[in-house]
């Protein structure tokens, strides 16, 4: 059977909904019976990405941040979209330590971990216009 | 922010809406990290705790993990910034009671290069009082 | 401090997501933290509304049902929305054990119990356009 | 679906997605629901419950709650259309562990005049058994 369901989310560019975005994401894809580690998984790549929006996109103003995820069978699809800044080269962006806000402490691992919890990852961006990352995450099969 | 002060301690427990306790024993904070360390709880606790680090002389900090279950890079940020603040005066900082998924994340940023992993914070206080003598 | 926080979720009428429905607006809530009681009954009142929306407003076929949820200080607006069938007589709908599905065993309590739990209640529905339950409820000031 | 005999009962464990088990002890059936009592979860308890009911002879249903967080009016139908089943054989309905949530919603649709609410479900299959005699 070709299960398919999707959700979206748009919600307020403020930190204190970093959390909120990861436990919907997560009870959403709860539907799957994922393990605790692929939960996780998901959960870090999309705190991440929320993260980003909140601080690169909108530079802590106002602003909304929209989630996609859609399941098909075991496979998760995700999408985190801002219509902030942008990003200028997304190459150096993505490298590993790289980081335009050190002096708030942001370490540049966001893409990398990212890039490591989940299968594929995406990133589309237009200076001024905003990003979206996109990710998917195909879960193990459930022994019964 | 409420402070309680004991015979051979102080603690601090930070904002309301992060749950996380400051310890200061001698030149050691402990850091008792509430259940998920993101950029929204790291804001406060790196706050707080510079401002002790500051004031009350401190040279070794211990992050507790043990009730966190939840970490991504901004905590890794946190650390390395209050790494950086005590490294120069001789300090360390050591993480106790982590959990498997924070200690992926640990392992995936090289961390547990300049900083050492320990079960319980006892165990490092032992550790910093050895040294001292 | 004049605090406001919004969301809004959007997802497929499909069952399995009415307790994903209550999960994210509880989760939403939770921001406030509210009374185990206040978070039941909101999560009560939301599920009434999306399960009403998946079985009445689409009779259980594809659609999508959408939940806004704004924060004030310490008031919460909640709007579920569907762009299904519509209510014919909405007076005669929300009376106490009306119900036009008995053969699948609804029990004609389910705009009783939102009114029961939230604060207030309005619906607004046109036949063929869809139905729009919006309820607030006020939370209890925490002392600390 | 699992089905495990007993010796004195079967115990039939119902869809995966549904947390949530029957067991029948002679002519009555225990149904211990799940975490959650909605329209998602009732389709399942609904159309299995009946099934037991017709081909077991069942006169005695009582629903053990012990296991639920939450029920919203889907689950009051659930109930009241066992109820109507074995109303007519003389049978009766109990609940059984209800939590303050649930407990709520009981009260305010009106079951506890139709229904009767017990702490444990032993105590259910005691009482029966010395109706029997
Ligand atoms: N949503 C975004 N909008 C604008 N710039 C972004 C966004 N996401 C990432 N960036 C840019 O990419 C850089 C690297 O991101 P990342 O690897 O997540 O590290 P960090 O968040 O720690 O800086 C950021 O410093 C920022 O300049
Ligand atoms: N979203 C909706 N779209 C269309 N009709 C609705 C909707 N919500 C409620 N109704 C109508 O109102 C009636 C009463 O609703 P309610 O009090 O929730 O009881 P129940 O869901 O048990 O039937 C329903 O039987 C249905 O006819």
């Amino acid at each position: 059977m070709d299960f398919t369901n999707e959700m979206k989310i748009e919600f307020d560019s403020k930190s204190i909904n970093e959390s909120f975005a990861r436990t919907v994401v997560a009870s959403f894809v709860a539907q799957l019976d994922p393990t605790i580690e692929e939960i996780n998984d998901v959960k870090t790549a999309v705190s991440e990405a929320v993260t980003n929006a909140i601080i690169h996109g909108y530079n802590n103003q106002d602003g909304k941040v929209i989630i996609s995820c859609k399941i098909k069978d075991r496979e998760v699809f995700i999408e985190v979209k801002d219509r902030g800044v942008g990003i200028e080269d997304i190459g150096k962006a993505m490298e590993p330590l790289y980081t335009t806000r050190p002096e708030i402490e942001r370490s540049g691992m966001g893409f990398s971990f990212m890039e490591a919890f989940m299968d594929k990852l995406i990133v589309e961006s237009e200076l001024g216009k905003g990003t979206t990352v996109k990710m998917s995450k195909k879960f193990e099969k459930r022994g019964d | 922010m409420k402070e309680i002060r004991n015979k051979n301690s102080t603690i601090i427990s930070i904002h309301d809406d992060v749950k996380g306790e400051f310890e200061i024993i001698g030149q050691t904070l402990v850091v008792k990290l509430g259940e998920d360390l993101d950029h929204h709880n790291s804001l406060h606790i790196r706050e707080q705790a510079d401002k002790i680090i500051m004031n009350k002389n401190i040279k070794y900090i211990i992050f507790d993990f043990s009730g966190t279950d939840f970490m991504d890079s901004s905590g890794i940020g946190v650390i390395m910034g209050r790494y950086k603040k005590v490294i120069f005066i001789g300090g360390s900082v050591y993480v106790t009671g982590v959990s498997n998924n924070v200690d992926r994340i640990f392992k995936l940023s090289g961390l547990y290069k300049i900083i050492e992993k320990y079960n319980k914070v006892e165990e490092v206080l032992e550790l910093i009082k050895s040294k001292g003598k």
